[in-house]
């Protein structure tokens, strides 16, 4: 892509996205207020003693008592000045909820993501230059296998062998709390949290990837090209390199673009096996006590994560393939 | 002494196919300077003796015996390294698909480069001298393209120029200008000439085209069925062919019209074109769109029974133009009188009771029949559509195959089960099955090889005749439509720049652009020797 | 089941004398030869996690668990709800059981640095939860007047006696905050919700939502010497699975009310550093009860209901399900509630009898056996709760009536209950001690409300109204015992509710802890006293 | 149809595939003659180990067969996967076909749609409907179809594309046929390998998505499923190992018998490889 169409490019995608995701918005706060009962009664149901007041008192702290549509022109309203809202229940903004919470999610779905794909494309290549192959062969079983273990088992697995029998790793969290590491030493400390809740996110799709490649690495290795670059005595490995799998790769972006987003959904499971303080299980949480604006606010973010990284494979795949026009 | 000796090869083909060998005893010679061209239909094995050379057999492929030798160097007895050092150095190869024969995401020069540093020569500027060498303009910002910005003859002259980076002995080239246009071709076929006599390199020219033999050949092979039948140098064999099938092949060859040529028929118009424009847009809501107008000052018109040839290249907007006769495109202005009525602004309910009228045959005999379907069905679905009974239509279908020349029996099958040959036929039935009183043949048979061709086209011209049809037939081969028109409309740009009776268009081209088609009929100087009838 | 490693000393005198102070039970320890150590952290957890620590604004089980080590209230419980001083040096009730003088410790400071005078507690009785907590303003709302003589004595005079008046002063149902923080603001709102000032031993430190929660030791802590603990964390883990790998890798040192799931027990409890005690849960003595809506038929007749009941093998539950934690209900009164009546028993497990009770009320088995089908909310608490379930379920189908299971998440369940919007369903109630704070409101007909925990259930009986509200009124505790064991036979006939069991929850510790579960509020304690062995 | 079974056996794994589905198949089938009582019904003691009191797969916390749970559960499991498949596979072949071939604004109209569709991550959807409309096994298939389909659409579409330019399809218009004619005659038969593909997968994903449902304590309470036998059985694994790895091998059996006879039928179905075969 020419970089001078760059700043129009964004714009009109930003408008887009911004499109989008008001769509999102709106059709969020409904969905969202469908659901039976409400934060009052939620709260009301905890507490162990409610009355008719209370309620009264919780709903109009909320601003429930107001018709539905004035919620949603409060909010729209809110959102448009990139105010997230408050939780009443909570007592905190909305987006200062969510930005605790954002980081470990990113870092532990950014940490699964690399793995995946450096994984997954690793051994689809190994699987496809070695095609028919007794290698070939383990690699597939082995993709398949993860390909098709619930990934909440995998999980409890991983945790099994390596926190219960071996005893190598932490079973959950995020990091040695009042251990007061600083430094490089917390760092390594959280290394040390993130390895099985990455490495459980990450099969899975380490097995999509290493499928998709393979796929398309034998797909890429029968075109014309192939051939031109073994014709002019191109040496195999080269070949490999510099040809198929930089060809084969183009419809890996493709998907990461389109699962990097989900990953942040799935990562609920793993968020919740693993007691990972990201922002999946503010969401679940937020949806069992009904704390709409920080459910909302979570669906804001997430989708716009999304949109973002597809605006970011789009990008990279427009640096890669030139034939593409970055669509708006 | 020989750059290239071939003797006695054979190839396996793998169990279960029809053969048990893809090319068996073939024995060649290439001679420093010389072209060699090896011609024949397609399976005939040509492009495996071409890869078999180059080592680049796959493994389905087995080569059983025979020797190959380069240059004085056995390359049977090569180890794969070795083989590898030898290609793109001494031996070099250009491939039909200029479009898919390189890397897209890689820019020209780079690739070209990588040919010569894998072989450890330095770029320094090279690069840039070998696109210039292959007459392409500015050099410095092609080697910086990537090629989806170039147009087919650009790309073929980069794999020209990448094939010649380290100055083989022997260059293959396997139909290196089939999927170009007509003057692409004559383009490209004229550097390889040159190339080949400024450096005495040694050429393997494959190719299906007599007419590019003609053009461009010193010595020529004919291989049939995985066999060399005949060969001799260019003259022999082309004007005084001896084997059977080399003579069937020229045989098929359309000539040119002998004499000035008038207008076979006189009558009312059944078609008249006027003012038709369509223009192309790309780009989305918020993007600016590009503009291509693939037609506009189109008019023509046809009278009943007559034949009007459509020439032109690639994108000259022929096939969008008929495609507005039929409704398949909509055309933004214009009109469209068929029978007097104006077809254009039509609904779809309202077009429908001319669908019947008005028929097409396609282009790619592999894409035009559903091949989900069983053939007999292909024939009757039309005249079911149009409100024939099931049975009546079917029985229908079965005379029709008849008249393709297709045994009845075909009914019950898919098309996939037939020839290129056949299915075309199968297209051409499911066209007269609706009894139109127009027909449009989009190039019909330029996806065939040149002696099925002259078969479709002998089984059209029958039926024309005895349908006493109209036919609008758009070709890009001035040779078919010499053979096949009575009227030619000549297309470049979206524009008709010339029409007229085939004869006096052939004869006295009026525009430039006829006068450089005609120009670029490869082996124009070659009239075909009159070898009678066929046996 | 639950082994309690020591028992308690009866330090505490009768209501309304000077007790002993806290440091009774660390001298208690330093007689077992284990001295007290200062320092040390307790790393222990919080299950679900609570939405804010300010007692009153949210009155959340976590919440109270977490906030009790952050504010006090003006006494504690001992293990037989006796009242104990905490934040009240001492106090005297008036003969006619009308005036309440509460003389107030000196010297107890906020975290803030600000004393603490009977002004916040006037403030915190009369404003704060009178203005927030439902249960407070219900009881509250009987005090005339409120006054602080000197900044040491507060006097509350009621409009009538209330007996169990008292019972409404300990932590979790009166904490006392500073009135400077709140006054004149909006109580929910205030900065210092989001960052609790109380006069506890611990201070609110950090926070970091779905991690942890941090309190670090208060200096100024009115008990000399105390608290001996540096620092809890409460870590955040939602998975039961991951909080009991937790206890068995040591990563936390104390697990306590839903933390454990109750078959994970037994495993825990086999390991030799950890201890298991299921005492502490006195105070709230949970009950739980298959909720009958009696609005709807065929609930509203009371040989359905008592079938119901006698098809249910209650040791089964507490013994298959709870594995011996929790023991089954006789009463609508908890055993260790006060005014439990030993006596009334609930009809015993008879699958039989329950066949002939559905006979007799009209419902006759069809083709396939259902002789009725009734809808049942499952109570979205956990595991235990959807396998209780489906073990009702199984019960039901044996005696012919068809158990629908509705699936539901706490917050549909919450407004479906509140709104009566169910047919059976699953609830568990703490009692607080006595039954008018506890067990009245779900029996009485003046409370039916769309509310929850209120008598959603719809039970109306003038006799029973009429019991409750003698012994609301009455004085005299032999009147009051009277009334109450009136109102239990009452209940057990009419099956008001299908009781099931009285709960508990384990405590699950390191041996290393001491001091853990001192009263009969349990880990709802101040862990002023509490200490790790070094 | 021969030629196409042909091609398929030529793939081994896809033939071991074929036959752990109809294995899993007939013991859905079978289920209420291999244990005529209801999976729900406590069969013995609580815990006990494979083998023991006559159960091949041990008993779970309340004394339940779990080789009960898993044959009847592969009823629901089964029906859950194919339903919310053929539902979603509904939306999407519609709007995905119309998209395809209508083209212009109505094409960017639907892809649009999808889109909204697609950025919000699936499985927090998946959760929030079917907490909105309260566990059961509507909720869950109607959610699983929800958030299913929009893959569907973009490859119907894509093929949509792609078919109604080719010639046979433009040869149809010429013939007067109607639209709705043409979309289900002629190009939907020549899309159908790919969706045939995908629809293998989403069953496979389906019945991975209920059980991931069943985990948060999202399933119907009423429908023994897979899902909700490991997600019962996943909290004492450790005193009870068989009653979440059984099921847990039967998902993963299940799943990959579903993905070998997909990438069988792909390769069978593969029009280049059909073609070359002519």
């Amino acid at each position: 892509m020419d970089p001078s169409r760059l700043p129009a490019f964004l714009l009109r995608r930003g408008i887009k996205a911004a499109i989008v995701i008001l769509a999102i918005i709106v059709s969020n706060f409904f969905l969202i207020h469908a659901a039976p009962g409400d934060p009052a009664s939620v709260m009301a149901g905890q507490s162990g003693a409610a009355d008719e007041r209370y309620l009264a008192q919780l709903r109009t702290q909320f601003g429930l008592d107001k018709p539905l549509l004035e919620q949603l022109w409060i909010y729209v309203r809110g959102m448009l000045a990139l105010d997230l809202g408050y939780s009443h229940r909570q007592q905190m903004g909305v987006a200062a909820l969510i930005w605790q919470r954002l980081p470990p999610t990113l870092l532990l779905t950014g940490v699964a993501f690399a793995l995946a794909i450096s994984g997954g494309v690793t051994l689809g290549a190994l699987a496809a230059r070695r095609v028919g192959t007794w290698a070939d062969s383990v690699i597939t079983v082995i993709a398949l296998t993860f390909y098709a273990t619930p990934i909440f088992w995998v999980g409890l697995m991983l945790v099994l062998l390596f926190s219960v029998v071996l005893g190598w790793l932490p079973s959950f969290g995020m990091n040695s709390v009042g251990a007061d590491l600083h430094g490089i030493a917390a760092v390594l400390d959280v290394g040390r949290h993130l390895i099985l809740p990455a490495l459980t996110l990450g099969l899975f799709y380490v097995a999509v990837y290493a499928r998709l490649t393979r796929a398309t690495m034998l797909e890429v290795a029968d075109q014309d090209f192939v051939k031109t670059a073994r014709a002019k005595g191109v040496p195999e490995g080269r070949i490999l390199r510099r040809h198929v799998l930089r060809n084969a790769l183009l419809p890996v972006i493709t998907l990461a673009g389109i699962q990097a987003g989900q990953l942040i959904g799935g990562s609920i499971l793993v968020e919740t096996v693993f007691a990972w303080p990201g922002i999946g299980r503010l969401a679940f949480e937020a949806l069992l006590a009904r704390d709409y604006p920080v459910l909302l606010g979570v669906f804001f973010c997430t989708s716009a994560m999304v949109v973002i990284f597809n605006l970011f494979t789009d990008l990279l795949y427009a640096m890669v393939d030139p034939r593409v026009e970055v669509q708006g | 002494m020989s750059i290239l000796t071939i003797e006695g090869l054979t190839v396996a083909l793998p169990a279960g196919a029809d053969r048990p060998h893809a090319i068996e005893d073939v024995s060649l010679t290439v001679e420093r300077g010389e072209i060699l061209c090896v011609v024949g239909e397609s399976g005939s094995g040509k492009s495996i003796t071409a890869n078999a050379v180059m080592g680049l057999l796959p493994k389905s492929l087995p080569l059983r015996a025979g020797r190959l030798i380069l240059d004085g160097i056995d390359l049977r007895a090569q180890p794969p390294e070795a083989m590898r050092k030898l290609r793109g150095s001494r031996m070099a190869m250009i491939f039909q698909e200029p479009m898919t024969a390189l890397n897209p995401l890689m820019r020209v020069g780079d690739q070209i480069g990588e040919a010569l540093a894998v072989h450890g020569a330095p770029d320094r500027g090279r690069v840039q001298e070998l696109l210039a060498a292959v007459n392409l303009p500015d050099p410095v910002s092609i080697a910086r393209s990537h090629p989806f910005r170039l147009s087919g003859g650009q790309r073929q002259r980069v794999m020209i120029a990448m094939a010649l980076a380290l100055e083989p002995a022997l260059l293959i080239a396997d139909e290196p200008t089939t999927a170009l246009d007509v003057t692409t071709q004559m383009q490209i076929l004229r550097l390889i000439r040159e190339i080949q006599q400024r450096r005495g390199t040694g050429v393997l020219f494959i190719t299906h085209d007599f007419g590019v033999v003609a053009e461009i050949a010193d010595r020529v092979a004919v291989m049939q069925h995985g066999r060399i039948v005949e060969h001799g140098t260019a003259r022999e064999v082309l004007d005084r062919p001896q084997h059977p099938y080399t003579r069937a092949l020229i045989r098929a060859v359309p000539g040119f019209p002998k004499g000035g040529g008038v207008a076979r028929a006189q009558g009312r118009d059944v078609l008249r074109v006027q003012g038709l424009e369509k223009t192309y847009h790309r780009g989305g809501w918020f993007s600016a769109g590009k503009m291509l107008r693939a037609v506009h000052d189109a008019d023509f018109s046809l009278t009943r029974g007559e034949t009007l040839g459509l020439v032109g290249e690639s994108g000259s907007g022929k096939s969008t133009l008929a495609r507005c006769v039929v409704r398949l495109v909509t055309p933004e202005k214009g009109e469209i009188y068929f029978d007097g009525a104006d077809l254009r602004p039509l609904s779809r309910a309202a077009m429908k009771p001319f669908r019947r009228r008005v028929q097409m045959i396609f282009q790619d005999p592999y894409a035009s029949l559903n091949p989900r379907r069983k053939v007999g069905e292909i024939i009757a679905e039309g005249p079911i559509t149009h409100g024939t009974p099931r049975a009546e239509a079917l029985e229908r279908a079965r005379d029709l195959l008849a008249i393709v020349r297709l045994d009845p029996g075909a009914m019950d099958r898919y098309p996939h089960e037939f020839s290129g040959g056949q299915r075309q036929r199968i297209g051409i039935a499911r066209a007269l099955a609706m009894k139109p009183e127009l027909l449009i043949a989009d190039e019909p048979v330029s996806a065939l090889d040149v002696s099925v061709q002259a078969e479709v086209l002998a089984l059209l011209a029958e039926i024309r005749e005895r349908e006493k049809l109209t036919m609008l037939f758009i070709t890009h081969d001035l040779r078919v439509a010499a053979q096949v028109c009575d009227r030619i409309a000549v297309m470049q740009r979206g524009a008709i720049v010339e029409q007229g009776p085939v004869g006096q268009v052939f004869a006295n081209p009026a525009h430039p652009y006829t006068q450089q088609l005609l120009d670029s009929i490869p082996g124009r100087a070659w009239t075909p020797p009159d070898l009678g009838e066929a046996a | 089941m639950g082994v309690s490693r020591r028992g308690f000393t009866a330090a505490s005198a009768a209501g309304g004398v000077l007790a002993a102070s806290g440091l009774m039970r660390v001298s208690d320890a330093i007689a077992q030869g284990i001295t007290p150590r200062r320092g040390g952290t307790l790393t222990t957890m919080l299950t679900p996690e609570p939405p804010i620590l300010q007692i009153g604004v949210n009155n959340q089980g976590p919440t109270l668990i977490a906030a009790s080590k952050i504010f006090q209230g003006l006494v504690k419980f001992s293990p037989t709800l006796e009242p104990l001083p905490e934040l009240a040096q001492s106090w005297t009730i008036s003969p006619d059981g009308k005036v309440y003088t509460f003389k107030l410790q000196p010297n107890v400071k906020f975290h803030d640095g600000t004393p603490m005078t009977a002004d916040d507690v006037v403030f915190s009785v009369t404003k704060f939860h009178f203005e927030l907590a439902p249960r407070a303003r219900a009881i509250f709302s009987m005090i005339e007047s409120a006054a602080a003589p000197d900044p040491h004595t507060v006097v509350f005079t009621l409009k009538q006696a209330f007996e169990p008046f008292l019972l409404m002063f300990d932590v979790t149902a009166c904490a006392i905050v500073s009135k400077a923080a709140f006054d004149g603001r909006d109580y929910r709102q205030a900065p210092s919700v989001q960052h609790p000032i109380g006069t506890g031993p611990f201070r609110f430190a950090e926070w970091q939502r779905g991690n942890f929660i941090r309190l670090e030791r208060f200096a100024d802590y009115w008990k000399p010497n105390q608290p001996y603990l540096d620092a809890i964390i409460f870590r955040i883990v939602p998975d039961s699975q991951s909080r009991r790998l937790a206890m068995e890798t040591g990563q936390t040192v104390l697990a306590h009310s839903n933390d454990i799931e109750p078959f994970d027990v037994p495993t825990l409890q086999a390991i030799p550093n950890l201890a298991v005690e299921t005492k502490g849960w006195e105070y709230f003595s949970p009950l739980a009860w298959m909720e009958i809506n009696h609005r709807a038929a065929p609930l509203n007749d009371v040989r359905v209901r008592r079938a119901i009941s006698q098809a249910i093998d209650r040791s089964f539950i507490t013994q298959r399900l709870w594995f011996g934690i929790n023991k089954p209900a006789t009463s609508p009164v908890a055993s260790t509630t006060r005014f439990h009546d030993p006596a009334v028993k609930l009809p015993p497990y008879d699958p039989r009898a329950a066949m002939q009770l559905l006979d007799a009320a009209g419902l006759r088995p069809n083709a396939q056996g259902v002789r009725a089908s009734i809808k049942h909310l499952v109570l979205p608490y956990g595991e235990v709760w959807a396998r209780l379930g489906e073990y009702l379920r199984q019960s039901m189908r044996a005696v012919g009536i068809d158990l629908v299971l509705e699936a539901t998440d706490a917050g549909s369940w919450a407004r479906r209950i509140g709104a009566w919007e169910y047919e059976t369903s699953i609830n568990f109630v703490y009692q607080f001690g006595d039954p008018t704070l506890g067990v009245e409101r779900t029996y009485v007909s003046s409370n039916i409300q769309k509310v929850t925990f209120t008598n959603t259930g719809g039970y109306a009986n003038p006799k029973v109204d009429e019991l409750f509200a003698t012994a609301r009124t009455s004085a005299a505790p032999a009147a009051r015992a009277a009334a109450f064991s009136e109102v239990q036979k009452l209940l057990v006939d009419d099956v008001a509710q299908v009781w099931l069991m009285e709960m508990s929850f384990p405590t699950i510790y390191d041996r290393k802890l001491h001091n853990v579960i001192t009263g009969g509020t349990g880990v709802n304690a101040s862990f002023d006293d509490m200490f790790l062995a070094s | 149809m021969t030629e196409f079974w042909i091609r398929f056996a030529r793939n081994r794994g896809a033939v071991v595939g074929l036959v752990i589905l109809v294995l899993v198949a007939a013991m859905a089938v079978l289920a209420p003659v291999l244990f005529p009582r209801s999976p729900w019904d406590m069969a013995g003691a609580p815990f006990m180990p494979p083998g023991e009191m006559g159960m091949l797969l041990g008993s779970d916390s309340l004394g339940r067969d779990v080789a009960a749970g898993i044959a009847h559960g592969a009823r629901i499991s089964l029906m859950v996967g194919a339903v919310s498949t053929v539902a979603s596979l509904g939306i999407g072949v519609s709007l995905g076909a119309i998209a395809g071939y209508a083209g212009g604004w109505v094409d960017d109209a639907l892809m649009r749609f999808t889109e909204f569709f697609q950025t919000i991550p699936s499985f927090i959807l998946a959760v929030l409907l079917v907490a909105i409309f309260s566990p059961s096994i509507t909720s869950i298939v109607g959610a699983i179809a929800i958030v299913s389909w929009p893959p569907v659409a973009r490859v119907v579409r894509a093929e949509f594309l792609s078919l109604r330019g080719r010639e046979f399809v433009q040869a149809a218009e010429c013939l007067g046929k109607s639209r709705l004619a043409i979309i289900i005659g002629d190009i939907l038969p020549n899309a159908l390998s790919p969706i045939v593909v995908l629809a293998s997968l989403m069953v496979a994903s389906a019945i991975l998505l209920e059980s991931a449902l069943s985990f948060l304590g999202l399933g119907d309470p009423n429908l023994m499923t897979w899902g909700f036998l490991i997600g019962s059985g996943r909290s004492v694994i450790r005193l009870a190992w068989w009653m979440s790895v059984f099921p847990g091998v039967a998902i993963f059996l299940t799943v990959l018998a579903l993905n070998l006879v997909g990438e069988g039928l792909s390769d069978a179905l593969n029009p280049r490889l059909a073609r070359g075969r002519a």
